[in-house]
This record gives structure tokens, C-alpha cells and sequence, in this order.
């Protein structure tokens, strides 16, 4: 079995985990309540174990020597493959929010399916962090709730954040060519299934919300093919800085 | 309620405390005794949260994904202590609110370590290290204070600031046990961090205020002298082990005393610090300031959502 | 002549306008208005065009194979010895122009001495400097002019801003042993004498300008000593980024 | 005016075009000619402003000293350029503001290509060489148009503008002489700036509109079939000494023709961006309406200043 597609394939869903897990650790510390603040942290903790999962897994399968971190830290921005989805900005509270629920969704379908990977490896991961993943989709859709239907103030501030976020919502679905030698495999998931599960559960959501679900007729892509918006150099400026500064040192 | 009354009241209060038995919320206390509860607890709580700053400064540029999820989980921890801790202060009669807006307004302290800046990776090892090692030396003998819901919310603490001080000496071992750099890296953060740790345990005992009241009510069983005494002794060895220098050209062996000597602290940048002047006093709480004025929209959310949930649940009984 | 002392007394000077002209590049594209937008690009340009006289001289005094760029690039925080208030975050343009105000008037009272020195590579580039840096100085000082003397709002922003960075000015007139050295050795500037000039200099703008001057009794240092503020950190990562990713190559 | 004098003036008018002439904002001129200058000459002015933020974005992490210096004094002469543009298009009648509120609202357009992200380094050398060319092509013929104050701006912008694209072609061939990790760069960057710069003039010629009139008042020499031509037979022997790979398989030279064939523009996509669904439109619009916002206290403060410095000088001289 040529690794390299599965290696890769591991990097599509971990990504996603570790760009999401970067942005809420900017948010420690500077929650609205100290019992959001924690919850979140555990939301970033949850899924950089997640990550460390994945690329020891990674590691093990390459042919070099090298390490979770080497994976983490040491790739070009054009070598990350996360969506464009995770990598926005924590412009506000809703926009916190609202890029956690719509990729809470996307997530827990996609570890469900990868359930029944020919990878056991990936199925026990994805066993593990379902679980988690749980936890994280009912905290998000349960403050979509709460501020679409809090105050006017912040029905208004979280209408506008699931709007601006929508267009990045149809690349979750996706296929790259290394995802479809994946399916072929036996080893990935058609997220392309799962669009209409993941719309239909997310309007279900917006609407106990009295939120509008946007009708948009563009989307946004990129990131699976490593082209991210210019929000993700500065992101990276900062998550490599350390390994960057000091090759090769151990921490 | 009587004058006698009241004297009986204090008899049975100071009785209970000298028996080592705990004074629960609902049980009658001295009104000086509530107020110095809620002053200490508070400022204890609020240096939890303003000590998630200094730290959660390094969670985006941690070295590696080890380190990253062990300080998530380490600011995470100092969230949770300060929700116990606020909780137990709540238990006298205070709002949550009500202690932000002291923070808020500058008139509630804090703990003055957490106004100097992190400005490498080894300063979460020495944070770790040096600070929760004081805040450990401060805070054991409270798992035995006389108020109940203090002296349970201690224990837990306690528990997970030992781990967390363990692992900020391991994090200095790494570095020591690392390259050139590293290890000066590590020597230039003990160099920073070691006098600012040694004026965490308060003025020296004849400049420092409550001390009598404090022992009686078993808000303290050793002065801060004698505190700050023990913290050196149990720290120059690991200094030693790590083979970095305590920054202290005084400080030296005294076979008698069968404790070290150490040089003159700087009590003008103590006062100075504690007057609101330190290096990031101002950035700290302004940052606290902000994430509570930023949150405000989402608490009212949270409020109001509350209310009508509640209302439907009404309107369905009926 | 030993030469360390030299060059750590002209990383003293040049990593003022370096991190200074870096805060500086970070508004080019986002000014009130265009003619102000350029201005400030202009200034940053004049800042990084004496950097790398500086940073060039430097070079060629070291004894090691260093280019403009490792000096400028490849040092660890610590060994950047620009004062706090340069290093000071762009809050607003009230911030932008009040740092910019207390910098340019030390500047040129530094800048003048420096045509003194007795090394001539720094007296020339003092010179050179000198029309650039007494063009900030008015500009800056008219801006001060007009947000003080402007609407109520403005002189509000601009007196917050000119009571926040206040704490940083008293650093400015600090010798570090370095300092003492060189002004032994004829070649550097004693900056504590410009103090007195200074306070007045800048007194009679903020008068003129209808502000307050702050009466402060305490201040912050560090930075002449590399214990820089924390906003330093993140202003390193963006700036080193490409030299700390792709090591030794051209650009 | 008599529909007899109107008439003889256009006649005066088109004879003074077609002498090469100049019109000046003081001269009559036919309403459609004035509104058609100042959208095409606001858009320009909006393109160069709106295009300073792509390559903005790499000025705090340009490589070295050398390079920042360049790029800050590249986008400096951009906003110089939009500083002229929109002072050419202000002797039209139309304020500053105006035409920021045209743009801030979405009813101006701007150029395309500013709305794709800027991702790596290579992307500065690669707007420099392939935007900028572009660029100058579509606007060469400008330095000649009737409008005088537009002709006057145009010779000022394509003496700078052809320097930017010296720069960003030496940016190329810095990194296709470097490591095999810069080459890459510059050929990832060229692939994804490729097609973006080929639309850059416009629709082909038989979805084109105003091209006739256009050609008439000189604001077009050339359709835009035959400008994107000239650019790849330019461009194209560019890359080769570069050793990158223009990424279009169907690209060969015609010996017939004379000319470089090439594959099929995704109109889709040029459409898509015109309409505001580019990946950055929504990043490029809001970084400028929050500017300008941002701004609006600075600029009221000058005024509020300018008036009472105005009074004093009043009251001075009374």
C-alpha cells in the first residue's frame, strides 16, 4: 500500500482539528464567562488530542523520521489542508460560535462515518473523538439557540456571523483527488454524502434559533488544496514561532 | 440581638475555630470575620483569572503540541479554581458581579507576580516552577482554614497547583537538559522571576498588617517571613538540579541557622507594583476589563434566553 | 577599539526605527486618508533606509560573516534593545500619532548630538537622518495640533493616548553600561542631558495643542535591556517569518 | 442652450479629439464623455487603493531590508497614484467622498484581481511582473487619451508602474536562481496568478461593451482581445528565461498567427469576482470601509482644526 495518499488523507481531517484548536486558544483567558472560557479551552484541548492522534499516527506511517510536531510546526502554509471554514478570525463571540457549530456539524458526521474505515487505527481515533465531538456540536448549536434567540442585539450579531461564515460551508463536502483514493480504499469518507444530512441538521438548528438560514450561490474554497485565505500566514507566524526559532531542540 | 447575645454568639464562634472545626456559611460569624473572608477569597479568585494571562500568552506559540495541550489545560485549571473559589466567596453573601466590578474598578488586588510580562517559552516553565512553588507554600496550610467552603475549595486546589508546579520544573529541566540556549533561556527566566517570587509572600513581618487576626482565624499558621524562608530552602536545591544560579549574590548556606542567608529585597518595586505601577498592571486588567465589556451582549443573550425558555416551560404547566 | 560595544550602541539606536518603522508598515493601506497613508509610509521608509545604514556599518564592524538582514532578522527577543515605547501597539491613529510624536522629538535631539560623534560613519548617517527625522517631528507635532486643538472627541483620544505612552518616555534618557561606554569613548550620545530639552519640547506642542501635559511619578523600562513588553513576541514572529522559515537563502 | 448650439459644440468637440487635442475640465464637453471618464478614471483611482491591501499584507513579513523598503515604497506610490487619479477626477465635479462613497457601497467597481489572496512571497513578485504588466498594457494607451488631466495622471502612473514591474519580475528571478523551494514558490505563484491577470482585460470582444465610443474619446486603442494577446506573447518568453511554466497546456506558439495560442479563459470564475464572490472581495470592501470609518473622527478633527486656525487668522487681521 503506497502510504503517501494516507499520510495526506490523515492531514485533510487533522488539519481541520489543528487550525480550529489555534484559534480557540487565542480566545483563553478572554471568554464572556469563566465557564465559557473553560469550555472552550476544553474544546481546544480535546482537539489538539485529536491532532496528536493523527499525525503520531502520520508519523508512524512515514518513511522519514519524524515527529507529530515536525507535522505540526514544520509545514509550509501551502502543505496545511484544513478548510477555509476553521482558519477565520474570532472577529466576535458569534463569529466564535458560529465557525464552532457549522464545523461541530461537518465534524461529527465525518468521525461517524470514519467509523467504518478499513483503518483500524483511524477507527479507534475516530471512536475516541466522537464522543468528544458530541459534547463540542450540543455546546455550539445550544448557544446558537441562546443568541439567536437571546436579545435582539445578538440575534442580530449571530445572523450576521452565520451569513458571512455560509460560504465557506460547501467545502467541507469536497472531494480532492487524494479523498477519493482514500474512498476507493476503503480508508476515507464520502463527505460528499453527507451535504444533506449536515444542511438539514444545521437549518434544524438555526431555526429552533430563529435564525434565517442563508440562501447563498457561491461558496468559498481553497484550503483543501493548501490555497487558505490571508488571515492563515499571520496564524501560522505565530503556531510555528518556536520550532521556526530553534531547530531541532527538544521542549 | 443583645450585647450578650452577640458576645455568646463569639464565644461559641472562637470555640468552634480553636476545636479546628470548620464555620459553615449559615452558621453566625463576626461581621470582621465575613468581610476579611471575602476580601482574601476574592483577591485569591481574581489572581487566578488575571494568572490566566501571563500564561495563556504562550498557548498560540507553545513549542510543541505536549507543551500547547499541557498549558491549555494548566489556564484551564486557573479558570476552574477561580469558579470555585468565586463560588465559595458567594457563599458569604457577595455576587460574582459584584467582585468583577471590584476587579474591574482597580479596588480589589490581585497577586503583583502576575504584572511582569512572559517574554520567552522558559518563563512558563519558570512561572510554574517559582510562582505556583510560592502559591503552593501560601495555600496549603488554607486546606485546613477555619471556613468550610475556603478550606474545600483549597484542598482541590492545592492537588492541581502541586502538578502544575511539577510540571513547570520539568519544563525547566528540559530546557537545562537542552542546548546552550536553551539552558540560558532558562537561566535568564529564573533571573527574572526570582525576586518577583520571593515578594509574593507579602511585606516583611514587621510591615505586614493582619497577622494576629489571620492566626487566629487560621488564615495563616506561619508569618511571611517564615513562609518566604521555607520557599528559599526548598528551592535553591532544585535551582542546583536544574544547574542554573539563583540571581542572589548574598545568598549562601547558614549551617546555624539551618536555613540560606539571602540579600536585600527591592520593597520600592513591591510598593510600586502593588500600587498599580508594574510592568503590565495596566494591560492585565484593561484585558480583563475588555472580555468582560466584550461578554456583556453575550451574558444578556444568555439572560434573556433563559427568561423565556422559563416562561414556555410556565405556559406549558398551565 | 573593541568593537562589541560599538555595535551593540548602534543596535541601541537602529532598533528604535526598526521596530518603530515596522509598527508603522502595519498601517500602510488602512490610514484616515490617503495623503496620511502615504505620509506614514514615508516615515516608515526613512526609518528602514536608516536601519540599513545602521545595520550595514554594523556588519562590516563584525567579526563574524553577518549581513544587514541577520542583524535585523535573526536575533531572539532578547537582544533587540529598542525602548518600550516603539514597540507600543497601534491602538488608534491617536496612539499611532502619539508614539510617533514622543519618539521623533528624542530622535532629533539625539540625532543633533550625533553629528558630535567621533566615529564619522555615525556622524554621517546622524546628518543623512537628521532632515528626515525633523520632518517627522512636524508632522507629528501638527497632528498632535490638530487632534488636540481638533473636536472634543478627538482631544479626548488624543490625551488618552499621550497618558498611556507617557510612562514610556523616561526610558528614553537611560544609559546602560553599554551607553557609558561609548560616551567615554567619544563616539556616544549622553542622552540624559537631552531630557530637560526634551520635557519642554514636547510641553509646549501638547500646550499649544491644548492638552494636558502628564504628571506622572512612575515609569516603565526594560527594553533597553531586551525585557520587552508582550506585544514585542508577536511583532517578532510576523517580522522574522520568512527569514526563520527559509534559512540562508536570498530574497 | 438651443438643440442647433449644442450640436456645434459636439462638432467642435469631436474635431478637437480628432486633432489629438486635449480636453480640459473647463471645456464643454457631452455629458455621456464626463460621466463615462469618471467612472472608468474613479475605478482606476479605487483599483489602486484597493490594490495596495494584497500586497500590504506582506509588508511586516517581507525577507529582508531591502525587499520591505521596496514593497512599502511600492504601495506608497499606489496610494500616489490613487492620490492623482482621483484629483483628475475631481476637475470632472465630483468630490473625493463621492467617489469613496461609490466604492464603500459596492456601486463602484474595482479591478478583479485585487480579490485574489496574497499566500506566499512569491505572490509579491508575481503581482509586480504579471498585474503590473498587465497593467501597463491596458494603460500605455492611456498616457495619449483625450481627457487632459487623465493623459497627465497616466504618464506619471506608467513611469512608476513599469518600474514595479522591473521589481516584481526581479523578485521571480531572485527566487528561480535560488533553492528548489523558491522556485516552487514562484511557480505555485505563478499558476495562481496566470488566469486572474489574462482577465484582467476584460471580456472578450463580443461580450465587450463601450468599446466603440471608447475607441472614439481614446479611452481604448485596442479591444480587449488584442491586449490580452500582446500580453501573453510578452509574458510568455518572460517565464521561459525564469524556467517556470505557464500553467495552460494548451499554450503554444502559432507561426501562422504570429502569435501565442492559448486554452479557454474560466469566464465562469471572472464573473463570479465581478459580482463580489471573489475569495477576498468581502476581506478587500470591509479593510476599506473600515479604514475609512475608522478615520472619520481624524479627518473631522482637521477640519474642526483647519476652521479655527481659519478664525484666528480672521481675527488676526480684523
Amino acid at each position: 500500500m503506497n502510504k503517501e495518499f494516507l499520510i495526506k488523507y490523515i492531514y485533510g481531517i487533522a488539519d481541520n482539528a489543528l487550525i480550529l484548536g489555534q484559534r480557540l486558544g487565542e480566545l483563553t483567558g478572554h471568554g464572556p464567562t469563566l465557564e465559557v472560557d473553560i469550555a472552550l479551552t476544553n474544546t481546544s484541548l480535546d482537539l489538539f488530542g485529536q491532532v496528536r492522534s493523527y499525525f503520531q499516527y502520520a508519523a508512524q506511517l512515514s518513511d522519514e523520521e519524524i515527529t507529530e510536531d515536525d507535522i505540526a510546526f514544520l509545514r509550509t502554509e501551502r502543505e496545511y489542508l484544513n478548510v477555509l471554514l476553521v482558519e477565520q478570525p474570532n472577529r466576535d463571540f458569534a463569529f466564535v460560535i458560529g465557525k464552532q457549530f457549522l464545523f461541530d456539524h461537518f465534524h461529527f458526521l465525518l468521525l461517524t462515518e470514519l467509523q467504518k474505515s478499513h483503518d483500524q487505527t483511524l477507527v479507534a481515533i475516530a471512536k475516541k473523538s466522537l464522543k468528544e465531538v458530541s459534547y463540542h456540536k450540543r455546546f455550539s448549536s445550544d448557544w446558537i439557540k441562546r443568541l439567536g434567540d437571546g436579545t435582539e442585539e445578538s440575534k442580530q450579531k449571530m445572523q450576521t456571523a452565520i451569513d458571512d461564515l455560509w460560504r465557506f460551508t460547501d467545502e467541507l463536502f469536497h472531494l480532492t483527488e487524494n479523498d477519493k483514493k482514500a474512498i476507493k480504499e476503503g480508508i476515507g469518507v464520502d463527505v460528499s454524502k453527507l451535504k444533506e444530512t449536515y444542511y438539514k441538521n444545521v437549518a434544524e438548528v438555526l431555526e429552533e434559533a430563529t435564525l434565517d438560514v442563508p440562501e447563498l450561490n457561491y461558496f468559498q474554497e481553497g484550503g483543501k488544496k493548501g490555497i487558505h485565505s490571508e488571515h492563515m500566514g499571520y496564524l501560522l507566524t505565530d503556531m510555528q514561532y518556536m520550532q521556526r526559532t530553534y531547530p531541532g531542540m527538544k521542549w | 440581638m443583645s450585647e450578650k447575645e452577640v458576645k455568646n454568639l463569639e464565644e461559641i464562634f472562637d470555640a468552634k475555630i480553636a476545636r479546628d472545626e470548620k464555620i459553615e456559611p449559615k452558621d453566625w460569624m463576626p461581621e470582621k470575620y465575613r468581610k476579611t473572608h471575602i476580601r482574601q477569597m476574592s483577591q485569591h479568585a481574581h489572581s487566578e483569572i488575571v494568572g490566566m494571562l501571563p500564561e495563556g500568552n504562550w498557548i498560540t506559540r507553545a513549542p510543541s503540541l505536549r507543551r500547547k495541550v499541557a498549558l491549555l489545560a494548566k489556564v484551564q485549571d486557573e479558570a476552574g479554581h477561580g469558579l470555585y473559589l468565586y463560588s465559595a466567596t458567594e457563599t458569604l453573601g457577595v455576587s460574582r458581579d459584584e467582585l468583577f466590578e471590584q476587579l474591574h474598578s482597580g479596588k480589589a488586588k490581585y497577586s503583583s507576580i502576575f504584572n511582569y510580562p512572559t517574554i520567552t517559552w522558559a518563563d512558563i516553565g519558570a512561572i510554574g516552577w517559582l510562582v505556583d512553588g510560592a502559591a503552593i507554600i501560601n495555600q496549603v496550610p488554607l486546606c485546613n482554614t477555619s471556613f468550610g467552603p475556603y478550606a474545600r475549595a483549597m484542598v482541590r486546589v492545592c492537588k492541581e497547583e502541586s502538578f502544575h508546579q511539577r510540571q513547570g520544573y520539568e519544563i525547566m529541566l528540559t530546557l537545562c537538559r537542552g542546548t546552550e540556549e536553551q539552558k540560558q533561556m532558562a537561566q535568564d527566566a529564573l533571573n527574572r522571576w526570582w525576586w518577583p517570587s520571593l515578594m509574593m509572600f507579602g511585606p516583611t513581618d514587621d510591615e505586614s498588617t493582619h497577622t494576629e487576626q489571620s492566626m487566629k482565624w487560621k488564615l495563616k499558621r506561619k508569618t511571611n517571613d517564615e513562609l518566604r524562608q521555607q520557599f528559599i530552602d526548598q528551592t535553591v536545591p532544585q535551582a542546583d538540579i536544574l544547574g542554573i544560579k539563583v540571581p542572589d549574590e548574598d545568598l549562601k548556606w547558614n549551617e546555624e541557622r539551618g536555613h540560606y542567608d539571602f540579600g536585600k529585597i527591592n520593597w520600592d518595586e513591591f510598593w510600586q507594583v502593588v500600587k498599580g505601577h508594574g510592568p503590565c498592571n495596566k494591560e492585565r486588567l484593561q484585558t480583563r476589563v475588555n472580555a468582560w465589556e466584550n461578554g456583556q451582549w453575550v451574558r444578556d443573550a444568555a439572560m434573556a434566553h433563559a427568561e423565556k425558555q422559563a416562561e414556555k416551560k410556565v405556559k406549558q404547566a398551565v
